[in-house]
Parts: C-alpha cells; structure tokens; sequence
C-alpha cells in the first residue's frame, strides 16, 4: 500500500501537515493551496486560508481553479479589497506562515519567480513575476515553501531575487528591517529541508520515504547541508492520500 | 451621471492610442469583451496596466496594441506561462515590449494613491528584491516621525480604466460583489472610466459583499452580457477553464493565434 | 479566536491604568456600556483617542478617567457643546485635560497607518490652518517622485480599542453594518481589542454593507445588549435624542453630572 | 404672507437656492445638513449629499439627528468607511461643493471652530474643533459657508485658523497648493456674500428682504465691501418654506 501515490502527492502531503491547526495562512494558487486545503481538510480544522484575492478564512469545497474562483468568495468569512489583504492583513504581520512557491531557490531561500537566464530585458524564459510574494516573504511570520527539487530549480544562486529569503546569510534580514520570519521551511518532492538558525543556509533535516541523500544532493545545485540526525517522513495515510486526491478531482469537474 | 454607450461607442470615444489603460479584475470579472473591442478597434502604443496581466492581456499584446505593461504578475491563472507576453518580452513580437514590473502591494497601493489624489503611496515592500533595480518607480522613503526607511511608488494614474460588473441601474450606479479586487481604485485613479454589465435595471437591490460605483464617479457604462467570458462573473457564470486550458495551445504558436484572434474577435459578431 | 467574556472581566483585563484607549463609533455604534464599565472600574491617566468624542469622552473626561484627549471633534452631536470636556480644558476640573488636536482625514489616516503596520500616513491636509502650530505629529513630507510637499501624520496605536457592533458568533467573529466609521481600522491598529455586541448567534448570516472582524484579529467580545445606548444600532435601535438633549443640562453643572454618574453609572446595576 | 418667515428661514432656503442640481455636495449636520436636503427636495432632485461619515448620495426623507444617523445609511447609494471617504472621494476633488458652519469668520473666509479668546492652551472658549472642515475648505471646488452674522461671528481676524479660506488674500491658497476654490458665498440671516474674484474679500451682494446695508455692516468685524449692484433676495415660496418646515418638524419626532 505505501508505495502507491507519487512523488508529489508525498510532497503535498509534507507540506499539508507542516501547517498548524489554528493558525493564518497566506496561500498561494496551486501547490500551496492544495497543501493548505489538504490541511483544512485532514488534521487542521481552523486553519485561516488566506488568498491574495481578498478571501481571508476561505473554507472552499473544491481547489479554486485561480484565485478569483468564486468559491473562495463563497466560503470566505470576510472577502476584503486587494489593497486591504495587502496593507490591513499581509504587511501589519498578522499571518503566521506565507506559503509559497518558486521557479529557482537558492541555499539562502531567495526565491525567484522573475526571469531565468540572459539579462533582465533580455531573459532567456520570462516568468509571470513578482505577484504577492515579496510582501508575503518579507511579512509573514515564517515562511514554507513548496517546489520539485531539480538541478534546474535549486541553484547556487537565483537569476533574479523575487523574494527575499535570507538573502546573503545571517542578518540580511534584521539589517534590512524586514519583520517576518523567512523561508524557515522547503518542502520538495524529495524531502523537506529546514533553515539553519545560525548559517541560515537550508538544510536537508526530513526525507520522503526511499529517497536517498545522494538523490538529494544530485538535485541540489550547491553543496547541501545534512542534518546529523536525518528523519524520514510517515508515508501519507490512507486517508491523506483519499482526501488529497478527492480534492484534486475537484479540479476536473466544475460547476457550470 | 455615467453614459450609456454600447461597447465599441464605449471603447471608440474612451481608449485613445497612447494612453495609459487598465482592465483591471484580479482573475474574477475580467473585461474580456471591451478587450475584444480594442483589439477590433486596433488600438495601437497603448501602456497596459494590470496587477495579473492574464489571457486578455495576452491577446492585446499578440495583437499589437501595447507597446508597454505595467504589472505585478503575468501568466494564465491556473493553467501556466502566457506566450504571447513571452513572446513579446523574449522575441519583440509582433512588436517590442517595454516592462515596468512591481510586486502585488505595490500596484496595488499605486492605484489607491491614484483614487486618493495623491502623488505617491508608502509600503513595506520590494526589500531586499531585485525589483527596484530595474525602475525608478520604486523608492525609499524616510518616516518623519520615527526615521525608519520605508518604501514609496508613484500613484497610478490611467487614461482610461476598463471593468466589468455584475449591474448598472439606468443612472449608471454600478453593483459589483464577490471578488472585487482592485477595480473601485483603478476606476476611481483613472481620468476616464468604461464599465461593462451583465445586466442594466431599475433598481440596485443590495447584494452582501458589494460595491457601489456611484454613477458621478463613472464615464460610461454598457449592456455586455457576458462580458467577462471566459473568466468568472459571481452570480452569473463561472469560469470557462476548458477555455483557459485551451488558450496555452492555441497561443503557443504565432499562426494559431493569428487564426484565433481572426476569427474569434476581429471577425465576430459585435453585440449592439 | 476572540474570548467570550463578561463586560467586566473584559475591561478589567484589556484597559489598564494610563492606557491609550480608543472607543469608536462615528456617532452610530458608540460603546457607551464599555464606557461606563471603565469608569466604574475607575481606570486613570488614560489617554483617550476617538475621532468624535462625544457624550460617553464626557463621561469619561468628568468623571476623571483621562489625562490627554487626541481627537478631531468634540460635541454633542446636533445638540451643542460638551460641557465636561470644556470645564476639563478651560477649568482642568477633575483633572487637567491635555489635548491633541487633528482634522478627521489626519485622525483617519492616522488609524489607516496604525491598521497598515506603517509608522506614519501621508494625505493632503491640515494646509494653511493653525492646527499644526499646536502639536509636533503634523509634519511635511515631500513626494520623492514629484517634490510636491504634502502633509505626513503618525500612526495611532492605540493599547486598548473597544468598540460596539452588531453581533458576533461564537468563535468571536465580528459582524457590524450601517456606518461602520473607522472601526475596522482602529481595532487592526489596537495591540488589544474589545468589541461588546447586540446578540451571539450560530452563524453570521451575510447583510449588505456588513464589515466582518475575524476571531482571530479580535482579543475579545463581550455581549452586551443596548451597549451603544444612548446612540444608534442600525438594525436594533435609534438613537435616544431626548437623553442627547437632557444631557446638555445634566453636564452643564459638576453637581448635576456627578450625581448622574453616581446614579447612573456607578451604582447601576451591571450586566452579567 | 411674505412676513410669514423668520431670518433663519431665509437664510436656509438662500444657503439651499444656492446649491445646483446635479452637484456632490459634503454636508455638514446642522444647517448645511437642512439647507442640502430642502434643495434636494426642490429645484435640485439630483444633488447628491454626501455625509463624512461615508453616505454617499444620502437621501433622507427627514433630517439626521447627527451624521451617524441610519436614514443616511439606509438612504445612500454606497456606504464607505471614513478614511474611504475623505481618502478617495474628498481628497482628490471629486466634490463640486463644501458646505460648512462657522464660529467664527473673518474677510478672506477663513473659519474657526476651535477656540475663541485666551491662548490655545487656555481658551476663552473651547469650541468643538475642526471634524472634516480642514480639508473640506481646501478640496472641495467651491466651499459655501452658512452662518448667522454679528460681531461675535464675523470678525476681523479669526482667533484661530481651523479651515482657511483665502489666507491673508490673493495667491494665497495657489500658494499653499490648495486644489479648491475656497469659500466662494457666505449666506447669513441678513443676506449674502461672496468673496471677490480679484480681492478674494468676501463682499456683500445680496440682501434678503427687509434687511439693509447699515444692518449688516452693524453685523460686520470689519469694514464691509459692498457690491455696486446689491441685488434683494426673493421671499422664501410658500413651497419652500413648507418643506423647510415639514423637514424641520422631522426632527422632533424620530421613529422608535
């Protein structure tokens, strides 16, 4: 039984329990939200979902397929104005964790959404851009992130910084007054790596079952920290993984 | 007290070549048809303005209105990249795109600066990112009382802003509810303002969650049902995703957008 | 998750001796049950902020709960004068009364940076009168992108913010509608809040115009039926005109007030 | 029949004639409150009153005992906050006309409602302070004042400067950067002044009926500019004063 779901079903299923019941959470579509509502769903009844849409405490009963889906609205306690999720909620630090995403993540957790490769006006792929994520890395009182793990996505250095992790290291963040916490956690397809409290530099703490430290390191672009004492993630549950998938079902068949 | 127009009277006296436009909607009741009627019009040097420059914005820049974007996020909500504005970006097709590029917060705050008369708006935001590096619209700013460093943008201020909504009455008072994102302050920033409704009637019965536009504070409003296909209209219709599934093949290549855009909006049929 | 709490068990742990306490109400929704409870448990030294203090600050003020007032109208609304807060100013009877003078935009925006996290706001005001002779937080700030000077005003954040609104639910959901004032940003601005409310229900069902404070961004709610009397609860009740209008002659002398007080507030029976 | 009214009833149906139909109009309780609504009723259908404490095109079939009273709620078009309705509707000038109290007023229009007499500090008289009327003066397009005139009121030099007019004369408010015309009419009990265009001194132009010159500069701190042609008011209609009078009795009788 354990070996049937994927790679990224373990992944969701990671990111899913890093949530804590009770507390806010500003989510971003895909990935993240799926996470988050896996969460709501499973062992965290109260989490706060917040969506950049204005949608704070949305309960939806189906993934949003954007975050304008009606649903979101719908299930809201309160749907506010872009400028106040951003201004009233997301800057003052009033939610706890900001979960995010990224095309490239560096080993300080400088996230890039921006532009791979050539020269900003010239780039090689131009990606959709910044949207809600610079606020959200800077503000909220930590950070998971939610990312395949690749050679291509975890490189020594991002092309463009996006958000902000933790910049160059330790006390990149205090200088520059930034109030939240920073990229604390990174869930991937592989295993979950966990920022150094002192180096700041991710480090690898959790692995997904069968999944080797080699494979982690030959999908890491810099030399990747190890914790000493490695931990393996609980395979998701029968229930996670019926529920997760009850959830992206969801996705395929919407109203009309 | 707003106009009522129909959409390409709307469009043809509002939207000038040159000017600065925002068809704002943050991924619900995005003015899909009045972005049509431009393209129809063929509009051409406009600055586009969006916080999430999606698949309507895609289609105005492979049809070559644009000649600058103005955004915080761009891609096809959901679904992935906009090639279009990939194109344009990477290959400078059809013609080259200038980009000025902000984070959510920031245009968001740029547009409320724009609806309350001010030249500037201050944030916590952009630090540490590369994003200031490339424009001068992003700035420090120094608290007077306390000294702390904090971070202004200059004030959105469009030619001309395009929503859509759920309704007018006959005075042109706009209802909108649901997700109303950015769009009562990217109307009220603008200089001019054209609105898009489901339905025009007698009377607003008021709806939990709404907006109100008053009519003194809008330009023109017109009769476009469905005017937001194939995005979201609370209440009304949800979201075409097969459309927005279908819009990353279709624009993928230059000739099947060509082909898309010939026969789905230069040669459809407009509604009066 | 907001507390439930008593009215007075939640006043005894929110509002403290010398306090910045700020109960709002833009003349409808007035916490007066709140106000009452606070000079009961005889709270000093409190700075009172409120954009209209009105009958409840006089209360407040006579019975020498206040040591500073920072305000931007104080009267008794479409009656007249407050004849406490001017014995307070021109006689410093109870105690003297130092005040802090704003405009209503400064006051709100005030509120709007303190809700934002940002230490100050911006706004075009106060220009050319003698309001900022009178107090050091009316500053100049310029425009880094057009060098225009505008007017910058620090954030109010108040200790305590207690306000009345319609209902709650049971996990402390706030849902208040009609004029909501500043409310919402002067609770987002509190470091702690307290809001008393008509009725506990199940489920907020939605109302036009509601404004919903979540749970989790309120310390506290208290039910508190007819908390805003003598003042307007769109939904429950008018206003108490006659009572506006007695308390013109019930304030006007200290021994009419303070029998008033003592009657009234002091020896009154208390709400479980 | 033409006696059959009082001064202040002039003044309120003058201060209401004034006002165009299809204009925004921030009114003020009081006064400019009953004098707004007696226009609406009349000769302008299409006035819309806006209300600082959010109403936005209020339309009360009685006068508001305060600007927190629920017939603005219930009667508006929209509903917004108050920083909303100073930061979006007032600020930028979307308001053709401001209409404001005075207790004290001098030549150039400049208003005091703070203090009156001694030190700021130690007034005479504390007076209930600015509100709105700050940036009122200096937003709206054009500012009409109503206020009962004597010496008490219309003084050379206000003892404080709580919403400013033309400053100390011309230049002034293009000086400070004010958008709004400033106070354009000032409607008494006795009659009407209006600031000159060159001057900007406010300059007796009208009478209301009965009411002479001597009686108004006996009213006058300073020594009154008079028009060369002084027009005389028409008597109020006995429509007019109907509905003042049926508005006014509004107020006595509020639903419980």
């Amino acid at each position: 039984m354990t070996a049937d779901y994927s790679a990224d079903e373990m992944m969701t299923v990671a990111a899913a329990r890093q949530l804590r019941d009770g507390t806010a959470c500003f989510v971003g579509i895909g990935l993240p939200s799926t996470a988050a509502n896996l969460a709501r769903v499973t062992h965290a009844p109260n989490l706060v979902l917040i969506y950049e849409s204005g949608c704070l405490g949305a309960k939806p009963d189906r993934l949003p397929l954007s975050i304008g889906d009606g649903v979101l609205a719908d299930t809201a306690d309160a749907v506010v104005s872009v400028p106040e999720v951003f201004n009233y909620w997301l800057q003052p630090g009033r939610i706890d964790v900001g979960f995010l995403g990224a095309a490239q993540l560096d080993r300080y957790g400088n996230i890039n959404t921006t532009v791979i490769g050539g020269d900003y006006t010239d780039p090689k792929v131009r990606l959709p851009g910044a949207g809600g994520a610079p606020e959200i890395a800077a503000s909220c009182g930590e950070v998971v992130v939610i990312v395949r793990q690749s050679l291509r996505t975890f490189i020594d250095r991002v092309d463009f910084v996006t958000s902000l992790g933790y910049g160059a290291g330790p006390g990149d963040r205090a200088r520059l007054g930034l109030r939240g916490g920073g990229p604390k956690t990174v869930i991937t397809d592989l295993g979950v790596l966990e920022a150094d409290p002192v180096s700041c530099e991710l480090t690898l703490t959790r692995l997904h079952p069968g999944v080797t430290v080699d494979q982690v390191r030959a999908a890491t672009g810099w030399p990747l920290a190890v914790a000493d004492e490695l931990a393996t993630n609980e395979p998701p549950t029968a229930d996670e993984l019926a529920i997760l998938r009850a959830l992206e079902a969801t996705k395929q068949a919407v109203p009309s | 007290m707003a106009k009522l127009v129909s959409l390409a009277d709307g469009v043809a006296e509002l939207v000038r070549d040159g000017d600065t436009v925002a068809l704002e909607g943050f991924t619900h009741l995005i003015p899909f048809a009045a972005g049509h009627e431009i393209i129809r019009q063929r509009r051409r040097e406009l600055t586009l303005v969006r916080m999430t420059p999606d698949v309507i914005y895609d289609q105005l820049i492979g049809a070559g209105c644009a000649r600058r974007l103005v955004f915080s996020w761009g891609g096809n909500p959901g679904v992935g990249s906009l090639h279009r504005f990939r194109d344009a970006v990477q290959n400078s097709w059809p013609v080259p795109l200038e980009l000025e590029e902000h984070s959510h917060a920031g245009m968001a705050n740029r547009y409320v600066a724009g609806a309350s008369g001010l030249p500037f708006a201050v944030l916590r935001g952009y630090t540490g990112t590369d994003l200031p590096r490339h424009t001068t619209n992003i700035r420090p700013i120094d608290c007077p009382f306390t000294g702390e460093t904090l971070t202004a943008v200059p004030a959105l201020r469009p030619d001309v802003t395009v929503v859509h909504a759920q309704r007018a009455d006959r005075a042109g008072n706009v209802q909108m509810w649901g997700i109303t994102g950015v769009q009562k302050e990217a109307v009220l920033a603008a200089e001019r303002s054209l609105v898009t409704v489901e339905e025009i009637v007698d009377e607003l019965d008021p709806v939990p969650g709404q907006v109100i536009l008053p009519g003194w504070a809008v330009t023109a409003v017109a009769h476009v049902p469905d005017g937001a296909h194939p995005s979201y209209t609370q209440g009304y219709s949800v979201r075409d995703n097969d459309f927005y599934r279908a819009w990353d093949a279709i624009s993928r290549e230059r000739a099947s957008f060509q082909d898309w855009i010939a026969r789905h909006v230069l040669d459809a049929e407009v509604p009066a």
